[in-house]
């Protein structure tokens, strides 16, 4: 190891950090906040928060570091492995705590801490005064840290533990406020089921896993991958270990049909939700996806119900997502929108775009929804937005960075979002179809149009909250961060300039990737036969579109709110259906979950289990009893009966005996 | 080091300290207590010794102990230890100091009485564990029996006696099997023999040789008696009353340690004596462990009454423990081994901190509680972390035997289908469901019994019990090697034993 | 030694008959006690006359142990019955049957 | 006649008769008397099989100490007459006719035995062996061990008995 690479080789401890801040806060936390200061301790929550976003600031650190040393490395060496020690090992498994370092673990590291890093200081601000304020950080801490293990994991099992991990995080972050309501239950209810949704999808993996484990005899990703790109295995399996694969990334990233987690998911505080349901961990699958880009190439059936179920997705979501009026609700259908389209390019086989978009996306949608917490913050808790409006007088930062990611987002030039989502869309027609375009261009201007009634309604027209709510701008330690995102979001996207523009340095964001997916892209092959005018006359069809689409909603919901309403009315039955999300959770309650629960309940529990086994076994012993009930007659407790009895046997053993003489 | 007393030692400890006990005044009740713990701890050294000293590079049995008992029948006192015996006996004298502090102040009558029997079940249990002589087993099995029965059917809830009863004659009925197949195997070993004998390393030898019918027959009888103790569906319906009915300590003793004499016999005895009968029986004996598996899960989503709960959850993961040795593959039987432990570990956490809360409120029924988070934070989060490992989160103790018996499973060339994988794995997402909406009906939400309010917090010798159980669900989750590696060869040996023809890669 | 074994062998099994008679239909607890010392008796005498007409001692060194038991077992038995009498204000025994169904 | 056979039917007669009395009589004390009458006829049936020891012992330990402490007993307690026999008619009738089978059988067996023409009738050798010294030598050379455990009876015997007949300390 030389010393220009020292830095890669601490990478573990960007793993170990969070941990130790976890630790640290989960375990002293509370004697932290008790001792000393001010009767609302708002000198130790500092102490806290600076431990808690100290933590996850040195990690990005060291990746930042990290990152500049493996550029500087020739690209053939840039992957490094980091094992610490060994974890599971018996007969041919041998699972260990080793990290990889390779490119495409470096972009998400470098998305995790620093997104992370600005959500953490965020929160310091957004979490003032909540009397868990330790159990806030030291969760958060933990997610990063459990994140940070997904990314760099070097076999499945670790990538599993980081799964798992962000999943409970992600349940204890949403149960935060364990004493408040959510709709119909609690904060609970909605933990409860993000944590199981989750486990649906993880049981996929998990069969995933046994079947690579089978087919390949290792679960470590430079042997499966090898493998898998060498060997002579049939396609089927592959096809199998893909759908298992994409079941557990479907969970994971909210994807059809187990994305009805994440709208309930809002339950847990703003900057959970912008961390983990936004910019980290619900992309967990596209980098699962990523990461085994070698498996699902050598599976296109699956590959192509990779775009299919990207795009229905994307479509539906953001269908959703136009009618509802809570803020962030409207942000989740437009991450599980956003999240369709990362898979869709997965699914066409442009696995740099795809993660391209998680990046940017990151950028936007933790901005978005941090803005969105800074305007809960500021209206007390008051989450709908029909009861905003004309917010940019009172909070101009957050309008402005807010107006910003929701450009970025729709897809206005020169604005990341335009790069990451346009690249996508070519790609979708270059190698998937006319109609995987149609669909992604539709659901592009639908996002705008959700995105811009939410930024117009909130911040723009009439105000139309109550007189007894003063909004107000939020605290720098808040806003700052929202510049910071603001920023990024805007120029983000230059760093995956298309071909088309930058000539002949290509795109730098997939030349970097370009190793990582060398493999499968090979294998998919497919051949350019588009050309540039193809590309630039449906890049401008899209941005024409989006802007349309802006002006659109501008008339509609600014000039003209009648026309909203009387179309809401006209179509009811379809309003009805967006209003309730097609219904899918009831569907969910009335065809799977109230069965079972039933079934269980009246029939396995009660009947089987206490009337038929149990009743067997009480059977045979009432019969045993009632018998012998009727046996036992005969003792009477006369001493000399007995002996009566005694003696006939007596009488009867001399009679053998004399008549075997 | 070999010394050969050192298991007689650790029988003997309990046994004596147990008869020590009882010139104690019964009036003197904390120097009974101290004096319990203090034996039990002792015991738990001498197991310390032992575990040190072990050679995990050799597959046979350590720290043997043999001397001819009744001569003329070849029965001996055998005792000895492999790394399978090892792991459960670790276990059991880890538990027992535990569960001793544990009922400290649960227990306010008959003080005496209850250590006594606390520490005779040690015996019982320990010598289950180590006996080598079918004979010995036996007697070891059988005596266990009349101290739990006790200590459910005097210290237990309202219906203790039927529950005591109900998991006697459950218990013996299959053990009678058992008897009726051990002597059957003796006699027929007396042929190729020469003797009549129980000796188990020479039966070894025997058992494959039995015609394939006849083994057949004996594998049911032993594995009948063993299932039951599992408890295998649909033999389980005993351990719901008696897991309910017990004191807190019996519980964590039934659920700990009991319940892996069950498994525990599969592997010593069915699987290496009657191997072809195994293997015949491996794929019925292995969809009932799965339907155990989703059953006990879907049974304990609906139950009211939090104890009740926690035992329907030992059938689902005892049902892993099954399906992982009837795999029989490598990593599978390892994960078997290992889930052994874990469900000792973290069913005890549950059962105890259920026991801690119960002290307190004289009440198990979920809908009494919610919202107790911010009353009892630690409770809270103890209950958490036990729940978490119960369900098998990567990093702590269950994932790792719960992965490798389906990764096990998986490749099984006994069971040579998907099937079992998938469903059992399917048991996964119950525990979760399962688990976590005990929790949050327990945990979360607002507080609406308001007797809860004047609930303290757990105390300090509370805490005490739990810590070292979260220490090695912690250190199982992150570093299993130290107990993988202890049963390594000999998991090895028992699949060589059982597929002969199979060439187990031994590093 | 003029008189046959026959004679004392019925003789023995006849008084053991007469005392199994007694204790099957007596209701005294005292005389169905009696009636087994005359059953021990009665074997007694059949050990002596074997005894005797072998000319081997064992036979009576052990009537000498059964004497010795049927002595500690009145004391303990007529102890017991004493006790009963004192719980129940009886010594019939067919009056005595708690340990039945 | 010998005077030996005179004295065997006796001894024979009297044990017999008394021995039905015994168990016929509705008075416990008379019961008792007839017993001893018994006792003391057997006793003279040892001496008529040279068992001068045993003859002796019997009249002490058995017509002696055991029968006067039934008599004690059945003073203390004073029980009442027996008002019938058995309660139950046909029991009782049951009881004597499975008796008298059972006598029947015996007699049939020592009839049809060969026994008696095995055992040798030796008058010396059944003289020596009645005799105190070859008793005292063998209780206390080859059954040493009986005879001390026979006393440890006797002394378990004797604490049982007074903690069982003494009254209850509240």
């Amino acid at each position: 190891m030389t010393r220009k690479s020292f830095m890669i080789n601490l990478m573990y401890l960007t793993v170990l950090l969070p941990l130790l801040g976890f630790i640290i806060n989960g375990a002293f936390g509370s004697k932290i906040s008790a001792i000393g200061g001010s009767a609302d301790g708002r000198k130790n929550e500092k102490v806290i928060g600076i431990i808690g976003s100290g933590v996850i600031g040195l990690s990005f650190l060291i990746t930042v570091f990290a990152f500049f040393q493996t550029l500087a490395l020739p690209v053939e060496q840039r992957k490094t492995i980091i094992n610490l020690f060994t974890w599971l090992k018996v007969s041919s498994l041998d699972i260990s705590f080793a990290y990889q370092v390779d490119q495409l673990s470096l972009i998400m590291a470098l998305i995790v801490t620093g997104v992370g890093f600005i959500i953490h200081v965020y929160s310091i601000g957004y979490m003032h005064g909540d009397k868990s304020f330790w159990r806030f950080f030291a969760y958060m801490n933990l997610f990063i840290f459990a994140m940070m293990n997904l990314i760099l994991a070097d076999n499945f099992v670790l990538l599993f533990l980081g799964w798992e991990g962000v999943g409970l995080c992600s349940y204890l972050l949403i149960g935060f406020w364990y004493d408040r309501k959510f709709e119909k239950g609690t904060t609970g209810d909605a933990a409860k089921k993000a944590f199981v949704v989750n486990r649906i999808g993880d049981f996929g993996f998990l069969l995933g896993m046994f079947l690579i484990y089978l087919t390949f005899n290792s679960l470590n990703f430079s042997d499966v991958f090898t493998k898998a790109s060498s060997f002579g295995v049939p396609e089927t399996t592959f096809t199998f270990i893909a759908l298992f694969l994409f079941i557990g990334a479907t969970g994971k990233s909210a994807q059809i049909p187990l994305f009805v987690w994440l709208p309930d998911a809002m339950a847990g505080p703003t900057p959970v939700s912008a961390l983990i349901h936004a910019a980290t961990m619900v992309t967990a699958g596209v980098y699962m996806v990523a990461r085994c880009s070698i498996i699902f190439a050598s599976a296109p059936a699956i590959l192509t119900v990779v775009a299919v179920i990207g795009t229905l997705t994307a479509l539906f979501a953001a269908t959703i997502g136009v009618v509802q009026n809570d803020i962030k609700k409207v942000l989740a259908y437009s991450t599980i929108s956003q999240l369709g389209y990362m898979f869709l390019a997965m699914g066409v086989g442009a696995f740099s775009a795809g993660i391209f978009h998680v990046m940017t996306h990151a950028f936007f949608k933790a901005l978005l929804f941090l803005g969105a917490g800074s305007v809960i913050h500021s209206m007390h808790e008051e989450q709908d937005i029909q009861h905003y409006g004309g917010l940019r007088k009172h909070m101009p930062k957050t309008a402005g960075t807010f107006l910003i990611a929701a450009l970025a987002i729709s897809g206005i030039p020169p604005l990341s979002g335009f790069f990451s989502k346009d690249e996508i869309l070519w790609y979708s027609f270059a190698n998937g179809g006319f109609l995987f375009w149609l669909i992604g261009a539709l659901t592009a201007f639908i996002t705008a149009f959700y995105m811009f009634r939410l930024y117009f309604l909130t911040f723009e027209g009439k105000e139309r909250f109550k007189h007894d709510k003063h909004p107000h701008e939020s605290p720098g330690v808040m806003t700052i961060p929202l510049i910071i995102l603001a920023i990024l979001s805007a120029i983000g996207g230059f760093i995956g300039i298309p071909e088309l523009f930058s000539g002949e340095h290509g795109n730098i964001f997939e030349g970097w990737l370009e190793p990582v997916f060398a493999n499968a892209e090979r294998k998919l092959m497919f051949y350019g036969m588009h050309t540039h005018f193809e590309e630039i006359l449906l890049m401008t069809i899209s941005v024409v579109g989006v802007i349309a689409s802006i002006y659109f909603v501008r008339y509609i919901y600014l000039k003209k709110p009648s026309i909203a309403n009387n179309t809401a009315k006209k179509f009811k039955s379809i309003y009805n259906l967006l209003w309730n999300k097609y219904f899918v959770d009831e569907i969910y309650d009335a065809t799977v979950i109230n069965p079972v629960v039933k079934t269980s309940d009246s029939f396995l529990w009660k009947i089987a289990d206490n009337k038929i086994i149990d009743g067997l076994v009480n059977g045979i012993a009432s019969l045993i009893g009632s018998t012998s009930g009727i046996i036992r007659k005969i003792q009477t407790g006369v001493a000399q009966s007995y002996a009566v009895i005694m003696m006939v046997g007596i009488a009867a053993a001399l009679f053998w005996i004399i008549f075997s003489l | 080091m070999e010394n050969s007393s050192l298991i007689s030692l650790l029988l003997l400890i309990p046994f004596a300290g147990s008869f020590l006990l009882l010139f104690i005044n019964k009036e003197k009740v904390n120097l009974i207590k101290y004096c319990g713990l203090a034996i039990s701890l002792l015991a738990f050294i001498i197991s310390l010794i032992i575990f040190f000293n072990f050679d995990t590079s050799k597959s046979g049995f350590q720290f043997t102990h043999k001397f001819a008992w009744i001569e003329n029948l070849h029965i001996f006192y055998f005792v000895g230890l492999d790394g399978l015996s090892l792991l459960l006996v670790m276990l059991t004298t880890f538990l027992t100091p535990l569960t001793l502090i544990s009922s400290w102040s649960g227990i306010t009558s008959r003080v005496k009485e209850f250590t006594f029997f606390m520490l005779m079940l040690e015996v019982g249990m320990l010598g289950v564990f180590v006996s080598l002589d079918l004979f010995l087993f036996y007697i070891f099995w059988e005596a266990m029996l009349i101290p739990m029965y006790f200590i459910i059917g005097i210290w237990g809830g309202k219906e203790r006696i039927y529950a005591s009863i109900k998991f006697f004659l459950y218990t013996m009925f299959g053990s009678l099997l058992m008897l009726v197949a051990i002597i059957w195997l003796a006699v027929y070993a007396s042929t190729p023999l020469g003797h009549f004998t129980t000796n188990l390393v020479e039966l070894y030898s025997v058992g494959p040789q039995v015609e394939k019918t006849i083994q057949n027959w004996m594998f049911l009888a032993f594995a009948f008696s063993f299932a039951i103790k599992v408890p295998l569906f649909p033999l389980h319906t005993w351990l719901p009353d008696a897991h309910v009915q017990a004191p807190t300590a019996g519980s964590v003793i039934l659920a700990g340690v009991l319940l892996k004499m069950g498994t525990y016999g599969l592997l010593r005895f069915c699987l290496p004596l009657f191997p072809q009968a195994a293997v015949t029986f491996a794929p019925y004996i292995s969809v009932l462990a799965v339907i155990g598996i989703i059953y006990g899960a879907l049974v304990a989503m609906v139950q009211k009454d939090m104890k009740k709960l926690v035992a329907y959850s030992s059938v689902a993961h005892l049902g892993f423990v099954v399906l992982g040795i009837f795999a029989m593959t490598q990593e599978a039987v390892q994960g078997a081994i290992i889930q052994m432990i874990n469900h000792g570990l973290s069913t005890g956490a549950l059962f105890l901190l259920v026991g801690v809360i119960y002290e307190r409120t004289h009440t198990r029924e979920i809908s009494e509680y919610g919202g107790i988070a911010k009353i009892v934070p630690v409770f809270s989060f103890m209950l958490m972390f036990a729940s978490l490992s119960s369900v098998g989160l990567p990093g702590l103790n269950g994932f790792v035997g719960e992965f490798l018996i389906l990764l096990g499973a998986f490749k099984s060339p006994v069971l040579n289908s998907w099937w079992f994988t998938v469903f059992a794995a399917s048991g996964v997402i119950f525990a979760a469901v399962y688990l976590l909406w005990m929790y949050q009906r327990v945990v979360f939400g607002e507080v609406k019994n308001h007797k809860l309010d004047s609930l303290t917090d757990m105390n300090f010798r509370e805490i005490l019990v739990m810590i070292p159980i979260f220490i090695f669900i912690i250190w199982i989750g992150i570093y299993p090697s130290t107990f993988l590696k202890v049963s390594e060869k000999t998991s090895a040996k028992i699949i060589e034993q059982v597929l002969p023809s199979k060439q187990v890669t031994i590093k | 030694m003029s008189v046959p074994i026959v004679y004392y062998l019925i003789l023995s099994a006849f008084m053991f008959i007469v005392g199994v008679a007694g204790v099957l239909t007596r209701r005294n607890a005292i005389v169905v006690f009696m009636s087994v010392e005359l059953m021990l008796n009665s074997a007694n005498l059949t050990l002596i006359t074997f005894s005797s007409f072998m000319g081997n001692p064992v036979g009576q060194l052990f009537v000498f142990f059964v004497m010795t038991v049927a002595a500690a077992e009145a004391a303990v038995g007529l102890a017991i019955i004493i006790a009963l009498f004192r719980n129940k204000q009886t010594v019939n025994i067919d009056e005595i049957n708690i340990l039945k169904w | 006649m010998s005077l030996e056979i005179i004295l065997f039917i006796l001894f024979a007669g009297v044990a017999a008769v008394s021995s039905v009395l015994m168990i016929t009589r509705a008075n416990i004390v008379i019961a008792a008397l007839f017993l001893i009458l018994n006792l003391g006829s057997i006793a003279g049936l040892y001496l008529l099989l040279n068992a001068q020891f045993l003859a002796v012992t019997q009249v002490i330990v058995y017509a002696g100490a055991i029968m006067v402490l039934f008599l004690f007993v059945i003073m203390l307690l004073k029980p009442e007459h027996e008002k019938s026999v058995t309660k139950v008619k046909g029991v009782k009738v049951f009881a004597f006719t499975i008796s008298i089978l059972v006598f029947i059988q015996i007699a049939y067996l020592i009839f049809s035995s060969t026994v008696s023409q095995k055992v040798p009738a030796n008058v010396q050798a059944s003289i020596n062996a009645g005799t105190i010294e070859t008793i005292g030598r063998e209780l206390f050379t080859n059954y040493v061990l009986p005879f001390e455990a026979a006393g440890f009876l006797l002394l378990a015997a004797t604490i049982g008995a007074l903690i069982l007949a003494k009254k209850k300390i509240e």
